[in-house]
């Protein structure tokens, strides 16, 4: 039996590790941890040779599908696109699935903490592995329910309850933006396609992208611009990618979404499924790239979110907050890069994914070295720690190795220099040439803010954390080995998989829209989106090329000069005083935005009036008619007065007035 | 409810011009003269014969509606059941 | 071949009237089980020799009844009416089941009354005579009032005989619908009959006018108030909140008016005045009928009641897509009948278990009951995501299915529809995170879970609510099969 | 010739004096009267009628009708009796137990 | 020579009624309860002797008797009310002293109404009319010893007889302007009451004297009390018996003899439907005696009936007359499961005794009289017209030849009407099924429960089985176009 024949197994792994985790996993050792270790390491394995023969022959790509339901279907894709995030994710999970065993001891409730990560792990894997948008779309629920339950893990705490259906709504709102996308896609599709035929998915990827060019010709008004049926689509699409991968403005969920366990924060909520609404777009980056403003509007989005996140990043005293804004605008980078397909064409999904894969390293290790910390000393207050390293040398270096990852430490030109520095510089230099051949340096300077921000903050981190002395009494011990060698693994991933891969991670990833599944000419695609596509990486100016790691020097050096040598004093600067820092600090408002006035103030108040006045109205309709039938009962009963005399007056009144009433009619008609 | 003479008044009175109206109003298909002698005797002796050929069925009712009054009223009227 | 749609309608009323005679509580419950598990037999048998690739009548049987009237005992099943009998049957025994340890006072007059439901509300589905139909269409009226009067919450007789008038004028509009194509029908053909399907059939032959309109807005005027739909749902939130939980699973098992809307308003649809108006209109309460119920559920306080008006929402699902008039669309309301059935099931017993643990159903009194009733969380976890639409579950299928191949149609209506759905997440997060995360509230006393019979049931249901979710084509391939038969009649009159 | 409406019209004020004594009066055997009354003056048109058609129905109406009357009024004072019986009065508008 | 064979029904009613009341005087006071088997003996005998003459016509009697499907139908209705009372009056009266009188009034007051039923004669019409009426009014008060049942009389008999007097006049107009009696050739000469304001006024009355019988608004205000006052046994007599001889003799004078003042007899009906099912189903909402409740319900379905009147089709008709038919079974049989409940609480003496009928008394009737309960479930759910009864089937046929006829508001006006009236008699349900009992089980007489089955039996044969009920009323309606 040939390998890829069983890649539908690679989420059904997880999936049935699922199902005997949480039915047996009282009765198994540890929480039946193994069950799922095993089932992804499987999945792991699986990917990875399938990949591997991939990267022999990319044009070759596993495809299978089977009749869903009515004219849908179940399907299993692994292109370079889809086999990169496959061994991706099932590798990062592999690895904190480990980490777990060690960071979860403790808690009674393991059984179902390990069954949910695994169905997260089987919907993660199977979102990535959809031939069709539906399919992605169910895996794209899932991993949100999962992450809904995995924040809530600690359900009986109320502010963790809060967190999850908070996570919850705000990507819903997305999803309802992706689940509008699919519906007007669908129908456009029928419309064009003329009805169904026997044997064809209407929504596979190669039937949605056969007809991108009539889509695209499809013209609708909105709001009195005439915009093509495909940037629709295309935005509603992206619409559920901001939910989802938190970009401005429905990342509000992914700072609260920290009070689940530090393991959930590092596989769900930085390494995998936020970066669900990045693969989405890469996914279908040839309807994006044909329709007309979509990527501006994604590099927008992106480069802001990137920027707006980390100046809150630099204000936070939480270590997984931090950690969580810096996500978020990391997330928001990837968003970019994608964006800067408007100039860089396909070479956008590369630079992106790359990007992307090692996010998820160093991010995931950023994380574990947190809930190294956090399992260690019992708080993640940064202002009570300080000093960390002398007690745990090993959670220390990793993180370090990982900051320097985030930061983008690195010479140009050569293969020298950390994971992050390779995928981060690309999207830095490609915003620069869409600033050199539009004119547009927005997205570029909003970038290189982020860039020098993001050193600022992480290395605050580090400085606050693991150097200087204790600031509280806490305990503290390193962590076991399983939570150290899966840091160990990340911290090398994390340094030198960037270096080692770039080359040919770009070109294996350009092959993902042209091989024997679909066939897209990218180029003429561009054409109809209405962009120039340009392949000038690497001649930019030198200056360009060294800035994004001067930008990075000068932020570790603002760190080292005001939170390790505390050279001045913040006590002015950083407090409530300060409107700025008030501003971020209360992470511009969004809580009294989002929260108190549009849920609370106008949605509540909607739904008061409709409770009390109208639902009252419609109400009070059928119940008036009850009501007066009972009052006329009682009135009219008073007729009958038990006196024969007054009957017998009735009767003759009634001759009398029927004589006239009927007269008086027969006369009118 | 006390009797309100009033009001039955005018109940009564509007049923009297109501009928009234109604009998005045119409021309009525009458015979040209009224038999002269009162005292005819064929009267009585066609009654007589209607009862018992045309309206015999209405005379064997009212026997039954004498004998059930008769019955009806001295139930009534019998003094066992009183207070 | 056994007549099984007679034995459909006879089966459970035979052991409804034993059931009356039992003494005790066992005898009582275990003939409603055996009753309503012979009936789900006998819906097995019939699924097993269902022909899902026809649109014909299966099944067929008729007689003369009452001949100068035209009326007959004429009854069939097809893909409309089986997964209907289906759910029915399902449901019925493990609400059995469910409810066999509670007590309560006439056990033999609640699992009679169950049963004769049973009935009652098959007897709809397999009627293929407007005069029976109607019979049994009002039959199911009688169970209810009674299971509401007699078992029900503290405002039971109000909401008993609000909700038994409130749908008796509205099936007795219908009725006038009935008589008006019954007649009219008689003076076009000088035969008179009451076979649902020749009437249909007769009334694109009659004259344009008020008469013809007239019949067609009773007749869906019967059938939304049933469903029910915005504006007429205000029986609903009152009747599913005040009963039982075995009399609110009968409520969401009475699946007569969207069934009347496939059976009878969409074949006449196309025939009528003007469609295109009926079209609008229906689309219109379907989606405000989304929208609204969902609102409203966000401001509940009582679980049931929340639940109550999360089904007004969902079965504008049904309206909206019945109004799409695409086979894909038709079949999708058509499923989410069937599912809406399955997971308001489990959330009313769910919500009843609450109650008759905890004390109360008011969800701010509520409180971290996930550390007491830990089985229970799970299921009412599922049944919620399943009711929320969560893909993976039915209730995705049909919302997907409505949302999307009614959009071709009537887009302004299913963005309405599209808004409703971040609420309805809302709403039944916000009444899980109240109820059963966060601190146990500890005035609650020692709350215990549910019981294994209990589990039981509720969990057969989930599963089944997971294997359709994930495996539609069971009862889906026989909706669509209709559905097209359906659409086609539209299409071949030009709407 | 007495013109028909004569007979006519006095029936109607009988009958209408016979009405206004059944409204009117309390007691038991004054409404039998005015009932009497009231059938007499349908009567007088009967055979008012009988006379200016030429035909002899309504004189056999009348006599039947008279007997009906006298009927009527056997029971009528037989449940008065048995009224006066339990009460010691005919007072009609006292008796009103059922009633609403 | 007349064929007496075709009166046969009448005569052996008559004289049963004859030799119950010659018997009786010579029998001791045990035997007596025998009478009303015998009673019962005759009334089956002329059931049986109508059933078998179905399908014969003849008019007799020099044109003053008329023997037709509409005479026969509603024979048969009376018969079968003359039967249930019968059968039920055996318990209510036992050990009474004067059952030969209870049942001799009965049996005549049914002989009358079945002339009435075949009268083709005003004169026959007239003094079969107050045979019934003079017959019911000592049943009225068959109770000497009770206050109500007294009043009850005493208000049947006076607005009875001024609405025997309102008649009589109305019919002597009727038979001055045509100058005959004869129903037949009223119609051949009814020129001048069309032409002439009298015909108006004639109708009016004649609608009063009739109406005072069908019990329509405002001729009904004797109905509820003295439906609540009698014996339960009369007041079915009187609701479910009586009431259809207002309706056949109406049918008889307005749509036979005057045929050509339909317009106005018409529109009267009309407003007097409308009020009549109104008033009576409004007023029924806040009744605490159950007989009230069931007499102000009589209203409501006499106003049904009278729909046929306005609506005029031969299926109308048929719909009124089988109307009438299903109405005869549920309203004697309710008003019997009422008397049931009234012995059972006299005899007892427990409950509310001032008004033996009263809701209260009904509480978990379901355990006390489960037979009796039973049945009083049946007719109210027949009343409200609640499948697969004779209700249901007679405002099917009757409602739906409405919208046939094109009447829609009619239609609707009566089916919201239906409708409210489901509120009060769910509410006995509710009594007498869901209220805890006050008191031990009683079980329900035997010939209470007698009478009781076979009115169910009645009810839910025609609610099933209708076809030759249906069949019957379209010929008897037939005779009316």
């Amino acid at each position: 039996m040939a390998l890829e024949e069983l890649a539908f197994l690679i989420p059904v792994l997880p999936a049935l590790a699922f199902v005997i985790t949480f039915f047996f996993g009282k009765k198994l050792p540890s929480g039946g941890a193994i069950i799922p270790i095993a089932a992804i390491a499987a999945s792991f394995v699986i990917s990875l040779m399938i990949t591997l023969g991939l990267l022999a022959n990319p044009e070759e790509v596993v495809s299978q599908s089977v009749s869903w339901f009515a004219v849908l279907n179940l399907g299993v894709l692994i292109d370079p696109l889809a086999a990169v995030m496959l061994c991706m994710v099932s590798f990062v999970s592999l690895l904190i699935h480990i980490y777990a065993v060690g960071y979860m001891s403790h808690d009674p409730a393991k059984p179902r903490y390990f069954a949910e990560t695994a169905l997260f792990t089987a919907a993660m894997l199977s979102l990535v592995l959809s031939d069709n948008i539906l399919q992605l779309f169910v895996s794209w629920e899932l991993v949100g329910l999962c992450s809904y339950l995995l924040i809530g893990f600690w359900f009986a705490k109320p502010s963790a309850a809060s967190a999850a259906k908070k996570a919850f709504l705000t990507t819903r709102i997305g999803d309802v933006m992706f689940l509008t996308g699919i519906i007007v896609l669908t129908a456009d599709l029928m419309k064009l396609a003329g009805g169904f035929t026997d044997g064809v998915y209407l929504l596979r990827f190669d039937e949605i992208f056969s007809y991108i060019p009539e889509l695209s010709a499809m013209q609708a008004n909105f709001l009195g611009f005439e915009v093509s049926h495909l940037t629709i689509i295309t935005l509603l699409f992206f619409g559920g990618a901001v939910g989802k991968s938190g970009q401005f403005p429905l990342h509000v969920w992914l700072p609260d979404a920290m009070e689940g366990p530090t393991t959930v924060s590092a596989l769900i909520h930085a390494a995998t499924m936020v970066t669900a609404g990045v693969y989405l777009v890469a996914r279908t980056f040839p309807m994006f790239i044909a329709a007309p403003d979509s990527l501006m509007v994604v590099a927008y989005f992106g480069g802001f979110t990137a920027l707006f996140a980390a100046t809150m990043g630099i204000v936070m005293n939480d270590l997984k907050r931090v950690l969580a804004f810096s996500t978020i605008s990391q997330l928001g980078y990837m968003m970019l890069g994608l964006g800067l397909g408007a100039t860089i064409g396909l070479e956008a999904v590369g630079v992106s994914l790359f990007h992307l894969i090692n996010h998820a390293f160093f991010k995931a290790l950023l994380f574990l070295c947190a809930g190294s910390v956090i399992h260690a000393v019992g708080t993640h207050d940064m202002r009570e720690l300080g000093g960390v390293a002398k007690v745990m040398p090993i959670t220390a270096a990793t993180m370090t190795a990982a900051a320097l990852s985030l930061a983008g430490f690195g010479i140009p030109g050569t293969s020298i220099g950390t994971s992050g520095f390779f995928s981060k510089d690309p999207i830095i230099e490609a915003a620069y040439l869409l600033g050199e051949h539009n004119g547009n340096w927005i997205p570029y300077i909003f970038s290189i803010l982020a860039a020098l921000l993001t050193a600022v903050y992480i290395f605050r981190l580090i400085f606050m954390t693991f150097a200087g002395k204790p600031r509280s009494n806490y305990g503290g011990h390193e962590s076991p080995s399983s939570m150290t060698i899966p840091l160990s693994i990340l911290a090398v991933f994390a340094l030198v998989f960037g270096g080692l891969t770039r080359t040919g991670f770009m070109e294996f990833l350009e092959e993902t829209f042209t091989n024997s599944f679909v066939n897209v000419d990218i180029g003429s695609l561009a054409g109809l989106g209405e962009y120039e596509i340009v392949h000038a990486a690497g001649h930019e100016p030198l200056l360009i090329l060294w800035l994004p790691v001067i930008i990075a020097l000068a932020g570790l050096g603002i760190s080292f000069v005001l939170y390790y040598l505390k050279a001045v004093d913040l006590g002015a600067v950083a407090s409530m005083k300060n409107p700025v820092y008030k501003l971020l600090y209360k992470r511009y408002y969004q809580h009294e935005i989002f929260t108190e006035f549009f849920s609370i103030g106008v949605v509540y108040g909607v739904v008061a009036f409709l409770t009390q006045v109208v639902d009252v109205i419609i109400d009070s309709i059928v119940e008036a008619i009850g009501i007066v039938t009972v009052a006329a009962a009682d009135a009219l009963r008073r007729v009958q007065t038990g006196v024969v005399q007054t009957y017998a007056s009735v009767v003759i009144a009634g001759v009398g007035l029927l004589i006239i009433l009927v007269k008086l009619i027969m006369e009118v008609l | 409810m006390q009797i309100n003479r009033p009001a039955a008044f005018l109940v009564v009175l509007l049923f009297l011009a109501v009928v009234v109206l109604g009998t005045f109003g119409t021309s009525w298909n009458t015979v040209s003269e009224l038999p002269e002698n009162p005292a005819d005797p064929s009267n009585v002796e066609g009654l007589g014969m209607l009862i018992f050929t045309q309206y015999v069925i209405p005379f064997e009712i009212m026997s039954i509606v004498l004998l059930a009054s008769l019955i009806g009223a001295i139930y009534m009227a019998k003094g066992e059941g009183s207070k | 071949m056994l007549p099984v749609a007679s034995l459909l309608i006879l089966v459970p009323l035979i052991f409804a009237a034993v059931t009356f005679f039992t003494k005790t509580k066992e005898q009582a419950a275990g003939m409603g089980l055996l009753g309503s598990l012979v009936t789900l037999g006998i819906t097995l048998y019939a699924y097993m020799n269902f022909d899902s690739s026809t649109a014909a009548m299966q099944f067929f049987e008729s007689m003369e009844w009452i001949p100068s009237l035209g009326i007959s005992y004429t009854v069939g099943i097809d893909g409309i009416s089986m997964p209907l009998i289906l759910l029915n049957a399902i449901v019925i025994p493990l609400l059995v089941v469910y409810s066999w340890s509670e007590d309560r006072e006439a056990p033999n007059r609640f699992y009679g009354l169950i049963l004769a439901m049973q009935a009652a509300v098959i007897g709809v589905f397999v009627s293929l005579d407007f005069f029976m139909f109607y019979i049994f269409w009002e039959l199911t009226l009688i169970p209810l009032f009674f299971m509401v009067n007699i078992w029900g919450g503290e405002k039971r007789a109000h909401a008993s005989y609000k909700f038994f008038i409130y749908t008796h004028v509205a099936s007795l509009v219908m009725l006038l619908g009935i008589f008006g194509i019954f007649y009219a029908s008689w003076q076009q053909t000088g035969v008179p009959t009451f076979d649902i399907r020749e009437l249909i059939s007769q009334y694109q032959f009659f004259e344009s006018g008020m008469l013809k309109d007239a019949i067609f807005l009773a007749l869906l005027f019967g059938f939304l108030a049933k469903i029910p739909s915005f504006p007429f749902h205000s029986w609903l939130p009152e009747a599913y909140s005040e009963a039982p939980t075995a009399g609110s699973v009968l409520f969401v098992l009475l699946k007569i008016g969207g069934y009347g809307l496939f059976r009878i308003i969409l074949p006449m649809l196309p025939n009528a005045g003007s469609p295109d108006l009926f079209i609008v209109l229906m689309g219109l309460l379907g989606s405000v009928s989304i929208l609204y119920g969902a609102l409203l559920a966000l401001r509940q306080k009582d679980l049931k009641r929340m639940i109550a008006y999360s089904s007004v929402s969902h079965m504008g699902y049904v309206t909206l897509g019945a109004a799409g008039l695409v086979a894909l669309s038709v079949s999708g309301a058509m499923f989410q009948q069937f599912s809406h059935g399955l997971i308001m099931a489990i959330l009313f017993m769910s919500a009843g278990a609450i109650h008759s643990s905890a004390g109360t159903r008011i969800i701010n009194d509520l409180g971290g009951l996930a550390q007491k009733m830990p089985k229970l969380t799970v299921i009412m976890m599922l049944a919620f995501m399943a009711s929320l639409g969560l893909p993976g579950l039915t209730g995705f299928i049909a919302e997907f299915l409505v949302l999307t191949f009614t959009f071709a149609n009537l887009p302004g209506f299913v963005v309405i529809a599209l808004l409703a759905i971040v609420i309805t997440a809302g709403y039944h997060l916000w009444a899980m995170q109240r109820a059963m995360f966060g601190v146990y509230n500890e005035k609650l006393g020692d709350v215990k879970d549910i019981n294994s019979l209990q589990v039981f049931s509720m969990a057969v249901i989930a599963l089944l609510v997971l294997y359709f979710g994930l495996n539609p084509s069971p009862v889906l391939d026989m909706m669509i099969t209709n559905s097209e038969a359906i659409v086609s009649l539209a299409a071949g009159a030009g709407v | 010739m007495i013109p028909l409406n004569f007979y006519l019209g006095l029936a109607a004020l009988l009958f209408s004096i016979g009405l206004y004594g059944v409204m009117t009066h309390k007691s038991g055997i004054r409404l039998i009267m005015c009932i009497e009354l009231m059938l007499n003056s349908a009567n007088l048109n009967l055979v008012a009628f009988s006379s200016y058609t030429d035909t002899l129905n309504g004189q056999v109406f009348a006599l039947f009708s008279i007997a009906l009357a006298a009927a009527e009024a056997a029971i009528g004072f037989a449940i008065f009796m048995a009224i006066y019986r339990m009460h010691d009065r005919i007072n009609l508008d006292e008796l009103n137990l059922l009633r609403w | 020579m007349v064929d007496l064979m075709l009166l046969a029904p009448e005569i052996a009613i008559a004289v049963t009624g004859l030799f119950v009341l010659v018997t009786g005087i010579f029998m001791s006071p045990q035997a007596k309860n025998m009478l009303g088997y015998l009673a019962t003996f005759g009334v089956l005998a002329a059931l049986g002797l109508t059933v078998a003459s179905f399908g014969t016509e003849a008019v007799m009697f020099s044109g003053t008797v008329s023997i037709d499907a509409l005479s026969q139908f509603f024979k048969l209705v009376f018969l079968v009310v003359a039967l249930l009372v019968s059968v039920a009056a055996i318990k209510y009266n036992e050990d009474s002293e004067h059952i030969e009188e209870f049942y001799a009034l009965v049996l005549f007051a049914t002989f009358g109404m079945m002339f009435v039923a075949s009268a083709n004669d005003l004169i026959v019409l007239f003094c079969a009319f107050e045979l019934a009426s003079l017959a019911t009014y000592a049943l009225a008060g068959y109770e000497k010893q009770n206050p109500r049942s007294l009043e009850a009389a005493m208000k049947y008999f006076v607005i009875g007889s001024v609405s025997a007097a309102l008649m009589l006049f109305g019919l002597s107009f009727v038979y001055g302007a045509t100058g005959t009696t004869s129903i037949p050739l009223i119609a051949a000469n009814s020129g001048l009451l069309v032409d002439n304001p009298i015909g108006l006024v004639a109708v009016v009355l004649l609608i009063a004297g009739f109406g005072f019988k069908m019990a329509l608004v405002p001729f009904h205000m004797w109905a509820p009390d003295t439906y609540q006052g009698s014996p339960s046994v009369v007041s079915a007599l009187l609701a479910a018996g009586s009431k259809k001889m207002g309706f056949v003799a109406a049918f008889r004078v307005f749509i036979v003899a005057l045929a050509a003042l339909q317009p106005d007899w018409q529109l009267a009906f009309t407003i007097l439907a409308v009020v009549t099912m109104t008033f009576g189903n409004v007023v029924a909402v806040s009744q605490t005696s159950v007989k009230r409740m069931l007499a102000y319900s009589s209203l409501a379905q006499a106003g049904y009936i009278a729909m046929a009147f306005v609506v005029m089709t031969p299926m109308a008709l048929a719909g009124g007359i089988l109307y009438a038919l299903a109405h005869a079974f549920m309203k004697a049989g309710a008003f019997i499961a009422a008397g049931a409940v009234v012995w059972m609480v006299t005899s007892e003496k427990r409950g509310n005794l001032e008004v033996p009928d009263h809701l209260d008394n009904f509480k978990g009737l379901g355990t006390r009289m489960p037979i009796a309960a039973f049945a009083m479930m049946v007719f109210v759910f027949a009343l409200a017209g609640i499948p697969p009864t004779a209700g249901f089937m007679a405002k099917f046929v009757l409602f739906s030849s409405t919208i046939q006829a094109g009447m829609i508001w009619l239609a609707v006006i009566a089916i919201l009407n239906s409708a409210l009236s489901l509120f009060y008699y769910a509410r006995l349900v509710k009594y007498m099924y869901f209220l805890p009992p006050e008191g031990e089980k009683v079980g329900t007489p035997f010939p209470y429960a007698l009478a009781l089955l076979l009115a169910v039996a009645g009810v839910l044969v025609i609610g099933i089985w209708p076809e030759p009920f249906v069949q019957w009323a379209m010929e008897a309606a037939s005779v009316l176009v």
